[in-house]
């Protein structure tokens, strides 16, 4: 490389050492070899942070810059925290990484044995909400904002003056913090009359109740879905939304890789009435309705009992329809399982019946291990309403459960809350409840908090701050302490708490060093339990039974409604990461919408888009295949009023459809009432054709035919190998050469990795009505295709295709920028030099693959012409800018921009190896998709490394590339999806072949 | 010192104007130019004007530009910054080709050009001696440039003889350098 | 020089060499008629129009135009390729026809050309607009920098920088060289004035020597020589922009000559368009005859029926190639959501110039000026077939969009009308619309007052 | 010029004794050649249905180049044309000669064509089938044939009919057939070369071949125009070709040489560019083992005849042109050779041996000696053509 001389006194001295000014560390003798350009970076680094630090949004207080610098903060360099994510649904254990002082990307924490990394969307979007301005700031009382002093003295006031005759209740959602819970003792200790009542957003009381009835305990037990060879589930929606959808698609998916010599596969059943993300990975799908799932699970069950010469139960109906899967539950045994999504009592009963009759309980399912998630009962909800209706509540606390959007009958609640005399809301949120209580105490974000949380029993992990408090908010334990009257920051208290209470239970906790301080590195803690183990003890289930077998059955139209998997129960419905995720399934976001299939669709005169009302609910219609045809589906979560930045409400809240009466909730329903608008409302979709036509694009086969010969379904790939010609010859790759591997057999279609990708390189989100516009701009997008025999809707089958951009070795669009903006880089890298981009998007044409984008307007500031920001969901505030990555740079408006194989944590960790004199070892560079991954799905590596996995995976028969006749030479292979299925699956695909 | 008087002969078509040419060649007078409205087919032959090297200049311009410009994408691709763009050897001929042909057309056009307006004296801004208006018009024009006086009444005739419609003695107010 | 009978004459009327002069050079020696204001006015306001929404497109980014992450292009490269084929016409007719020694093009060259010059910078227009950042249009430059960054020489976009400017700059030259003798003739009938001293300054003193005369033919024949080339190439390098992707429809090896026939064929149908026009209102019937109308027109079969026999040739290939993408990029083309545009294509470009087989509409104004705006709208369909039905569906079905411009990109390509008549306006105005020197070259050959008229048979 | 110094210049051409000579040794050593190679050589079938594939074409080609040549100069009108015209004609005329010549292959189609092979066919060549099979091959190349042989016959017929009958109407008539032979050429000419030449590399596409391959046949064909007229100058006739006439097929190998150029890279630079192998297979089996004779085509197809005619001089000069007319049909010899060889018989069996040359030796003095049969036959130049006397009164631009 040339040295330029940048003053005349380098010119009269020579050029200098560039490295001068570095740190010790990098004046180590090997970074005296380092570039230039290295010298560019460390300087752009410390410069950046610099400005990071001095723009830094908290007040200054004092202005001395510290004097010795705390050992763990180097500007530039970013640290980890372990942490929990757990915001009302499932828990995730998680390490922060922050950098000068910003929490700026979550990752899944690697030692958890639950989710050995893994992350959902909603894991990795969650950081968002951090940022978030429309949080409350400050206590307030009446919406007038008061100190916290006052608020606190206040509340203990008015709850030491409550009557006695009053009840007080503590409305939370499920709490799984075993700190928090000893608060909640303490506060039901002080105040005898106070009652905690637990509110989900989604309701599992059924199964709750079921194991109540079974074990005597409501329990949940843990679900092993890696332990299962057969797994049948009744709308379980275990990959996407149901229990722990994170742990259970890491535990499903070690049975669905066939690396390592692996030759077996666990076969997945699935009943359902509409398309779910996990009914799209199953080997085989059954298409019921939701009015006859019980039936079904009833059917099985006499099916089990029949062969096994068990007694049966009242007839099902559908003895026959489950006959073969029967009979596949019983060559399974225990290692089969069997779950259902449902929330009644009976039809868990059933199932648990089942999986009782096969073993799996105490093999696939542990009942001494319990899932703390979720612990609502639908009728104490109603009790709630009903005592607070007669007036018999004198105080409503509301802790983290926002009522007036979660309970099942919010519309009655806000009448009921009107006879509360005390009503309080702790929050982070500025939910809908707030606006309907006297007093809002702000909760701080769970990256501001201090807790805890054991969301199966006897796993623990903690829960710590990244970030001092952007608002005036405490973290619920304080409020909770303050409450108390007890004079003691959360911080000591969870400490003393886990010292005296949980540390003393751990099994691996090493008494020589302080417990307390390795369990907070780390994260995590597993706890022995004392608990007796249980075991089953009632299995009548006559009367299950016959409740099931005399419901009625419905002729018509049914609704059911289910959590979409980027938006799940709402709770983060204002965080535009999640809502611009596309659903896996439909590709649809920004919107509800009523999901029909096309056999409905036709028979309604249905198009895409046109606006139906069901009982008074007007949303457009979309049409999905693999719905039942006379099911109508409909996501949860939507049509939340809270207000923020952007008080847009989006879709539309269709729980008052779905509100019962004494039997708990259901998440299906009979359609009495359906009308026509006439009107249209154009849905953002991100995909709108959703067949192969007939392209090997996503490759596949089944299962016995991968055992005869596994390149089955992908004997393209030789042959098109053989025929590669070339008019000139490969560059050569003499150091790294980066390739990725995505198994499709383990890509469940999360989308996890799509929002890591988003934060991790600051890409920007557009809006609904961009996406309309086909502007999306996501760097990786899980693309959805649905196979089919003509005219057998039965037979449709899902197939989906993580595509980021192929980092092709022959790039087409490499070749035809005309100024440079995008070369291959010596490492096999396909690269883009933003500043150099103006913009013709011959790229993006030229791409085969399309995964370049372009920004089309100035959606994050970064453009020098004023007022032409395009930036509908508020991502550009000063806030929410926090939250880049200062490693990637921002793009501007009118440039071309796409995955880089995240080539600053390449380069991060490059630069670590070679301050450290060591080789880069395989596996330390992970790139943002592959790290969020819950299934791990994706591989990087060196493929000039012979030892890599990537160098194996190139070996591997299932590999082909996208396009691969193209002879683009991608960087990124595919790994052959195989099916569990009997059937031949690759009817000779239509392609060629050539001599 | 010589003199800069002309006399010029009108004649109103081209065929006739051949024709005086020769006559007046004929009787040994040296026209210095004839002004014609549009490029008269054959006169060129008459006045024996020699073949113009332009084509010459225009093939050496457009060597030099495609040359050049061969040479500088080369350059450019194999020593100045080798970049890796899809995979292409850095030394990609056929991706250079058309730059050197345009550049050579360029190259080319751009010296015939300008090799013209100065050999030929033309530019703008450049004032040439016009000795009658008409003849970019519809009139034909014989020039014969007067070097010793004492002849001028003799060409008088001549041109007279041969058809002209006006004869006239033109004394320019410039230095014609060009015509 | 013998001629045959055969040949019809030229210049119809019995014209002078004098008449010839007047009557080309009447209409701008006159005040301009309402005609005139009328149109500039008009064009006037549709540059403005165009002005505006190329602001918009500036300030707001190309979100404001209807392009997305699949059509990367749209009308913005359909108008470029459009109006760089329109741009073709007249160095074709200059240049080519020069060396095939067609006398007829003597009295179109001048306009064409003009038009060719107009249609090129109107095409310039859309590769910098339709830029990201069109204020860093100078990086395709390869300029020195410190970084020694220069451009990639393998793009056809650089190659298409190149071609056009060279293609603009040698046509300028060309027109120019061709209109000194001119403006001297428009000089030398001017009384003394402003007007004198500026036809005087643009004259560059050109007073008809021999010399001058002898050296500007030969220089011109080189310049054509150079610029028959160069007008291929042009196209060419355009057609490359798409032929070296790998986009089924796109990359295919017969666009080279493909687009240069379909670039002289719409070339020639505005100049039609044009001069049908121009003949009747500046009074030019007898140097635009109907015998010059059916040259073009035989031009026009010619190119046209290269042109449907790409389209065919394209097809059938797609299909005997045998890949499923190129198969269905043109299953896709005739029957896909933009089968209207295919066959709006195809009626324009091949069926409708088929008509000039018969000699009666070969010859009749009202017909030609007809068919040449229906080729005019064929060949813009023609790109816009090629780039966005291509594009919108291309080898990932998930990638697959739709695409219809926004009011912006409609009203930058009106702009374009605006800016085109506009100048043309200035043109016809300002300078001689026919060579007035060539037409006097070929008077005696070709001109109806020195041979008879043609005994050819006129059925 | 006066009509009776035209007479003189035009005299009518009588096929001299030596002729016969000339051409039966030429006949005879080609013939030996030919035999002695085919043993020597050690020839299987593909090799030799290969050259009788390349003959037969290049033969046709230069009838249909030539025929093309007159057909469009009189529809288009051209004066200059009509000096050579007989020429053109007398080569046109001879296109049966190259019917007989390349309907043989039909017997060496499984040697030629692999997907001749119905049996052994993959899933692309099962795709092609339609169009790909024995049947439908023999009956396009009928159509071609006969639509060729009906229409240059028609040509040459009326031309000849203008000799002795004055009436403008043949020569409307003339211009009538030349178009409908264009039209049909057009379109015939690319199809016969997809079938002839291209499905050789049945897996191969290009859409620019046939109008590829139309260019090269058509430069060959000026080539040999030039050719036979240079020599019958040489012998003394044709004497009223001038300069003028030369510089304008000078300037026409000169033009087309580039014109085939510009279409060899046009295809080339898209194939390199795109890299796609079904694509670049052609030209990586064009390349490896035939290194030299590919780029030795591009410099004797175009550089040279590029650098030997640019200056107008060169042009002028008959014995100039000949030369390099004798480079460029070498040249286009080479282009076909290169189209058939790689694809029919491979890298390992193909070479320029002693049976190529003969055969092509024997072919061509069949050819030659029956055009110089068939220019006998008729005056050298239409004197009733329109244009005749316009041909002989023009100058080029210096």
């Amino acid at each position: 490389m040339k040295k330029y001389w940048k003053s005349i006194e380098e010119y009269e001295d020579g050029v200098k050492d560039d490295h001068a000014h570095l740190p010790n560390k990098i004046q180590a003798s090997e970074a005296l070899k380092a570039s230039r350009r290295d010298f560019l970076k460390y300087f752009g680094f410390s410069v950046a942070s610099a400005a990071v630090l001095a723009s830094c949004e908290r007040p200054v207080k004092k202005a001395i810059p510290l004097l010795i610098q705390p050992e763990e903060i180097r500007p530039g360099i970013a640290s980890y925290y372990a942490s929990t994510f757990y915001v009302g649904s499932e828990a995730v254990p998680i390490l922060v990484k922050v950098r000068d002082g910003r929490p700026i990307k979550i990752e899944g924490n690697e030692s958890s044995v639950m989710t050995r990394g893994g992350t959902s969307a909603q894991v990795q979007a969650s950081l968002l909400g951090l940022y978030d301005e429309s949080r409350p700031k400050n206590p307030s009382f009446n919406k007038e904002e008061i100190t916290w002093d006052k608020a606190n003295a206040d509340v203990k006031e008015a709850l030491d003056n409550l009557p006695a005759d009053k009840t007080m209740v503590l409305l939370t959602a499920t709490v799984i913090s075993p700190s928090q819970k000893a608060l909640i003792q303490k506060l039901k200790t002080k105040y005898p009359n106070l009652k905690q009542v637990t509110l989900d957003p989604y309701s599992y009381s059924g199964l709750r109740e079921a194991y109540s009835d079974i074990v005597g305990e409501a329990i949940i037990p843990t679900f092993r879905f890696d332990k299962a060879e057969l797994i049948v589930s009744f709308g379980a929606d275990f990959l996407g939304t149901w229990l722990l959808p994170t742990v259970f698609t890491h535990q499903y998916v070690q049975n669905r890789k066939l690396d390592n010599g692996q030759k077996k596969l666990s076969k997945h059943i699935h009943f359902e009435g509409f398309m779910s993300l996990t009914g799209s990975n199953a080997d085989e799908r059954f298409v019921i309705k939701p009015s006859e799932e019980g039936k079904y699970v009833l059917s099985l069950y006499n099916e089990v009992a029949k062969s096994q010469g068990l007694p049966t139960l009242d007839k099902g109906g559908f003895e026959s329809a489950v006959k073969e899967v029967a009979q596949q539950l019983l060559n399974a045994k225990s290692a089969s399982l069997v779950v259902s999504g449902s929330n009644d009592k009976n039809v868990q009963l059933l199932v648990a019946g089942i999986n009782t009759m096969l073993g799996a309980h105490g093999s696939t399912i542990d009942l001494n291990q319990d899932i703390n998630l979720y612990q609502g009962n639908d009728s104490a909800l109603e009790q709630l309403l009903q005592s607070c209706k007669q007036g018999s509540v004198g105080a409503l606390i509301c802790l983290e459960s926002n009522p007036a959007y979660n309970m099942p009958d919010a519309g009655s609640f806000k009448e009921a809350i009107e006879k509360v005399g005390l009503t309080v809301n702790i929050t982070a949120q500025n939910d809908e409840t707030s606006s309907l209580c006297k007093y809002v105490l702000p909760a701080s974000h769970f990256l501001e908090s201090w807790g805890d949380a054991e969301a199966v029993s006897g796993m623990l992990s903690l829960t710590q701050p990244v970030i001092r408090p952007i608002y005036n908010t405490r973290d619920v334990n304080q409020i909770l302490l303050n409450l108390l009257g007890e004079d003691i920051s959360s911080y000591d208290y969870l400490h003393q708490h886990w010292q005296k209470n949980i540390i003393p239970q751990s099994t691996d906790s090493n008494p020589f060093i302080s417990a307390w301080k390795v369990t907070l590195s780390a994260g995590l803690l597993s706890v022995t339990m004392d608990k007796k183990p249980k075991s089953i003890l009632n299995t009548n289930l006559s009367s299950a039974a016959s409740k099931v077998s005399s419901d009625k059955n419905t002729d018509g139209l049914e609704l059911i409604a289910y959590q979409s998997v980027p938006v799940g129960d709402g709770k983060m419905a204002n965080n535009p990461w999640l809502q611009e995720l596309p659903d896996p399934v439909s590709r649809v976001c920004w919107d509800n919408y009523f999901s029909v299939s096309p056999t409905l669709a036709d028979e309604k005169g249905w198009k895409q888009g046109d606006v139906i009302s069901i009982s008074n609910i007007e949303l457009p219609v979309f049409v999905q295949p693999g719905n039942h045809h006379q099911v109508i589906s409909v996501a949860l979560g939507y049509g939340r009023t809270m207000e923020g930045p952007k008080p847009e409400v989006i879709g539309k809240d269709v729980k008052p459809l779905f509100v019962s009466k004494g039997t708990g909730v259901k998440y299906h329903t009979a359609i009495a009432d359906i009308k026509n608008t006439g009107r249209t409302y154009e849905l953002a979709t991100t995909q709108s054709h959703h067949s192969m036509e007939g392209r090997a694009i996503v490759r596949e086969t089944s299962l016995s035919e991968y055992l005869k010969d596994p390149a089955s379904g992908n004997e393209m790939h030789a042959e098109i190998e053989k025929l590669h010609t070339s008019l000139y010859d490969k560059h050569e790759y003499k150091g790294h050469h980066w390739a990725m591997f995505i198994d499709l057999n383990s890509c469940t279609g999360c989308n996890a990795c799509v929002v890591a990708c988003n934060v991790e390189n600051n890409v920007p989100v557009v809006g609904r009505n961009e996406v309309r516009r086909s502007h999306e701009m996501h760097w990786l997008r899980i693309d959805r295709y649905y196979t089919q025999a003509p005219n057998d809707p039965s037979s449709l089958r899902v197939v989906r295709q993580p595509v980021m951009c192929q980092h092709c070795d022959n790039a087409p669009c490499e070749n035809v920028c005309p100024v440079a903006a995008t070369t291959h880089s010596s490492e096999g890298i396909n690269q883009m030099a933003y500043n150099r981009c103006i913009g013709t998007r011959y790229c993006n044409n030229n791409c085969p693959y399309k995964v370049r984008r372009f920004n089309w307007y100035d959606y994050n500031g970064a453009d020098s012409i004023p007022y032409n920001r395009k930036d509908p969901a508020g991502m550009s505030t000063d806030l929410k800018r926090l939250v880049l990555n200062p490693d990637v740079t921002v793009r501007a408006k009118g440039v071309i921009e796409k995955c880089s194989f995240c080539i600053q944590r390449i380069q991060e960790k490059k630069l670590d190896a070679k301050t450290a004199g060591e080789p880069l070892r395989d596996g330390a560079i992970q790139t943002a998709c592959q790290q969020g991954c819950p299934a791990k799905a994706i591989t990087f590596g060196d493929m000039n490394d012979e030892k890599s996995v990537v160098s194996k995976m190139m070996k591997d028969p299932r590999r082909y590339h996208l396009l691969e006749e193209l002879h683009t030479l991608p960087s990124v292979a595919y790994l052959t999806k195989v099916r569990n299925i009997e059937e031949k699956l690759n009817a000779e695909p239509e392609h060629k072949t050539h001599s | 010192m010589k003199s800069n008087n002309y006399i010029t002969g009108l004649f109103w078509d081209d065929t006739e104007l051949i024709k005086a040419i020769k006559e007046i060649q004929d009787k040994g007078i040296a026209i210095f130019d004839v002004r014609t409205p549009f490029p008269v087919h054959g006169l060129d032959d008459v006045l024996k004007l020699k073949r113009s090297r332009l084509p010459r200049l225009g093939f050496v311009a457009g060597a030099i530009g495609g040359i050049l410009a061969f040479w500088f994408q080369s350059w450019v691709f194999t020593t100045s910054w080798p970049l890796n763009f899809g995979g292409k050897p850095f030394f990609s001929v056929p991706s250079f080709i058309p730059v050197t042909f345009e550049m050579t057309v360029l190259f080319a056009a751009i010296s015939l050009v300008v090799g013209f307006l100065i050999k030929s004296g033309l530019g703008p801004g450049a004032e040439n001696i016009i000795f009658d208006e008409r003849t970019t018009d519809d009139a034909f024009l014989i020039v014969v440039k007067i070097t010793d006086n004492s002849q001028s009444d003799n060409i008088f005739e001549v041109l007279t003889s041969v058809g002209a419609s006006e004869v006239k003695h033109v004394e320019p107010t410039k230095t014609d350098t060009h015509a | 020089m013998y001629i045959s009978p055969l040949r019809e004459p030229l210049v119809t009327g019995a014209k002078s060499y004098k008449q010839v002069t007047d009557d080309i050079l009447n209409p701008m020696e006159g005040k301009p008629g309402k005609f005139w204001y009328a149109g500039i006015t008009l064009a006037l306001i549709a540059l403005g129009l165009g002005g505006f929404a190329m602001y918009i497109t500036v300030w707001e980014g190309i979100g404001s135009w209807n392009l997305n992450k699949t059509v990367g292009w749209g009308w913005d490269i359909t108008n470029f390729v459009w109006w760089v084929g329109i741009g073709h016409a007249g160095t074709f007719i200059s240049a080519i026809l020069l060396l095939f020694r067609q006398k007829w093009r003597t009295s179109i060259n001048r306009s064409a050309e003009a038009m060719t010059i107009i249609a090129v910078m109107c095409a310039g227009l859309f590769p910098i607009i339709h830029m990201g950042r069109p204020a860093l249009a100078f990086f395709v430059l390869p300029y020195p920098n410190t970084r020694e960054l220069w451009v990639n020489f393998n793009s056809p976009l650089f190659w298409d920088v190149i071609a056009i400017t060279t293609y603009l700059t040698v046509s300028v030259l060309f027109w120019y060289m061709g209109l000194i003798p001119d403006i001297a003739t428009v000089r030398d009938r001017m009384k003394k004035g402003i007007g004198k001293k500026i036809y005087g300054l643009l004259s560059f003193g050109w007073t008809g020597s021999a010399r001058h005369w002898s050296r500007h033919e030969s220089m011109s024949l080189i310049l054509a020589g150079l610029a028959a080339p160069l007008v291929l190439s042009v196209h060419t390098i355009v057609s490359m922009d798409f032929a070296t992707s790998v986009i089924p429809g796109w990359h295919t090896t017969i666009f080279p000559p493909y687009f240069v026939a379909g670039a002289v064929f719409s070339g020639f149908a505005m100049v039609l368009t044009l001069m049908i026009i121009t003949r009747k209102a500046l009074n030019l019937q007898n140097y635009i005859t109907v015998g010059h109308v059916e040259s073009m027109n035989k031009v026009i079969i010619a190119t046209g029926s290269i042109v449907g026999i790409a389209y065919i040739t394209e097809f059938f290939m797609a299909w005997y190639s045998g890949s499923v993408y190129e198969q269905y990029a043109f299953v896709n083309r005739a029957f896909g959501p933009y089968w209207w545009a295919y066959w709006i294509m195809m009626t324009c470009n091949v069926i409708t110039p088929q008509l000039f087989w018969f000699k009666k509409i070969r010859r009749n104004l009202a017909a030609t000026f007809v068919i040449s705006i229906f080729i005019n709208i064929g060949m813009w369909f023609e790109r816009f077939v090629i780039i966005v039905t291509s594009l919108h569906r291309d080898f990932l079905p998930s990638s697959w969009v739709m695409y219809a411009p926004s009011w912006v990109e409609v009203s930058i390509f009106i702009g374009t009308f605006g800016l085109f008549f506009t100048l043309f306006f200035l043109f016809i105005r300002f300078f001689p619309v026919i060579a007035v020197a060539e037409i006097k070259t070929v008077l005696k050959s070709s001109g109806e007052k020195f041979i008879k008229k043609g005994d050819r048979d006129e059925k | 010029m006066h009509n009776a110094s035209i007479k003189e210049f035009t005299k009518d051409f009588i096929f001299p004794k030596k002729g016969t000579t000339v051409f039966t040794i030429a006949l005879v050593i080609g013939f030996l050649m030919t035999v002695v190679g085919y043993f020597v050589g050690g020839i299987d079938g593909h090799r030799f249905w290969a050259n009788i594939l390349l003959n037969g074409f290049l033969i046709i080609g230069l009838s249909l180049g030539a025929g093309f040549f007159v057909a469009v100069h009189l529809i288009a009108e051209s004066g200059w044309q009509t000096s050579v015209q007989r020429i053109g004609e007398a080569m046109a005329s001879r296109i049966w000669l190259g019917a007989l010549m390349i309907i043989p292959i039909i017997l060496g189609v499984h040697s030629l064509y692999h997907w001749s092979h119905t049996e052994e066919l993959d899933a692309l060549l099962k795709m092609k089938e339609p169009y790909l099979n024995l049947p439908f091959f023999v009956i396009r190349m009928l159509v071609y044939l006969g639509g060729w042989i009906f229409l240059l016959s028609k040509i040459r017929q009326v031309s000849l009919m203008s000799d002795t009958n004055p009436d403008i109407k043949l020569f409307y008539r003339l211009r009538t057939y030349s178009a409908i032979f264009v039209v049909f050429f057009a379109i015939t000419s690319s199809t016969a070369s997809w079938d002839w030449l291209m499905s050789i590399d049945a897996h191969w596409f290009s859409t620019l071949y046939g109008w590829y391959t139309f260019s090269g046949l058509f430069v060959n064909s000026i080539a040999v125009i030039i050719i036979f007229l240079v020599v019958l100058q040489k012998i003394g006739y044709m004497q009223h070709v001038n300069n003028e006439h030369m510089h304008d097929l000078g300037k026409y190998l000169f033009g087309f040489s580039i014109f085939w150029a510009y279409l060899w890279i046009s295809q080339y630079l898209l194939i390199w560019y795109a890299n796609i192998p079904e694509e670049t297979t052609y030209f990586v089996t064009r390349i490896k083992g035939f290194e030299t004779l590919f780029y030795v085509n591009l410099i004797i197809c175009f550089v040279a005849p590029f650098f030997a005619l640019m200056s107008r001089g060169n042009k002028r000069k008959s014995d100039w042109l000949l030369y390099v007319s004798i480079v460029v049909f070498m040249g286009h010899w080479i282009d076909t050779y290169l189209a058939i060889m790689p694809g029919a018989v491979g890298a390992e069996h193909a070479h320029i041996g002693l049976f190529e040359i003969g055969m092509t030796v024997m072919y061509v003095s069949v050819f030659a000696w029956l055009v110089f049969k068939e220019i006998a036959k008729a005056k050298l130049v239409p004197e009733n053509h329109p244009f005749y006397k316009e041909s002989f009164d023009y100058e080029n631009i210096k």
